[in-house]
């Protein structure tokens, strides 16, 4: 399945137009019937977060973002697959990522991005820092034992 | 051998990456991790707790055990929280 | 959960702003930090088809979705949920149904997207006839067993 | 007692509402599309496999056994196909 699956993982500093993502999965070819996106939006945190510090791994980002949407392909018969990942500073509200699944049908089509956006979440290499809105720094975000629980999973 | 730090790892050690000509004995990821703590304080903080330290070899994730032999970059950093 | 849950329904001939949406979505209220959207598109089945027309039950079409739609804020911690249902004739490629899900976490998200997507095929009262491309009628789409088996599953 | 049809349903009946006085003997449902289809050849084609008949009552399905008892508005079509 994974040879008819068109593939775009995109990690970059400017917004993105989900709209205009969706548009290029029903372009993308295949018999689409269902696009499933997920956005992954920063939060305040009721108010406690001025903004979030994206780091990255140049390289290394969207290479296993990549890999991990390359399984996905694998596993479901989606027609493509699109994950964009924000890096640097961000807003609440702001979108931090972005992923688009499209498939003839709608159970691969949820099935392929919440898969995709599981282990984005416990492999892709990105780290976030807090800037707390009293102006000094909250530290490093925690990874959470749930997030690999529920990548397990699958 | 190239060396690459992230988030709290780079910022305890206090440098983003190195390079580093590595002993014959430092044969795994995690003989790496041992071998690191004892070049500096910065080092031994960052890497104090080694089993929470991923490693990454030629920008695929490794497990503490896997050789780095051959390796042209390894990169070393806290869990991830991306997403 | 439902009391603190905008539910929105809409059925329209119009196309609809899946961007506008999801912003909306996050204007909503609540801590938002995952939003899960649903497109189904009118395939064309390997060029057989040249139009849907979907057929509606005024005032019952969103009475239902705005009970499932309902359960589904009972049932998952979603901040707001959106369901748009066009009717009319719809040609290859145009938008049939979006559903918006938006939480603070997102496998409640794609809980309630996909639970919402499920009862909606097999509740909500709509038909779907077919114009083929050779200028016949293709008659009435056959509804699916495998439908309410998917939806029998929650 | 108004009664609306859809899709295929309508189709074959011939019309898309009508209004409709029915016997005290028509009690469920399933009793009106029993009763339904003695009324005429569109009415027996719509209705001749009354199990995959849905049924409305005041916008809300009901089961074939339901009473329809007061009802303002019942509606008959096939399996829903949107989404």
């Amino acid at each position: 399945m994974s040879g008819a699956c068109v593939i775009r993982v995109l990690v970059q500093a400017e917004p993105y137009d989900i709209s205009a993502e969706i548009e290029a999965a029903k372009a993308a070819g295949g018999h689409v019937g269902a696009i499933v996106t997920f956005s992954g939006v920063c939060r305040d945190e009721s108010g406690r977060i001025a903004a979030l510090e994206l780091e990255h791994y140049p390289g290394m980002a969207e290479a296993e973002i990549g890999r991990i949407a390359a399984q996905a392909a694998e596993r479901w018969p989606v027609t493509s697959l699109t994950a964009i990942h924000r890096h640097g500073k961000l807003k609440p509200g702001d979108d931090i990522v972005l992923v688009v699944a499209a498939s003839a049908h709608r159970q691969a089509a949820f099935d392929a991005a919440s898969f995709l956006m599981d282990f984005l979440k416990t492999s892709a290499p990105f780290w976030k820092k807090e800037h707390l809105a009293d102006g000094t720094s909250g530290g490093w975000v925690e990874a959470k034992d749930g997030d690999d629980d529920t990548a397990a999973r699958w | 051998m190239k060396l690459i730090y992230f988030a709290w790892v780079r910022e305890r050690i206090g440098v983003a990456e190195e390079d580093i000509d590595l002993p014959a004995e430092v044969k795994t990821a995690g003989d790496l991790l041992h071998w690191l703590r004892k070049r500096g304080d910065g080092y031994a903080e960052a890497l104090q707790d080694p089993k929470v330290i991923r490693v990454a070899v030629n920008q695929e994730h490794v497990a503490h055990g896997e050789p780095i032999g051959g390796a042209r970059e390894i990169a070393l950093f806290p869990p991830m929280t991306g997403g």
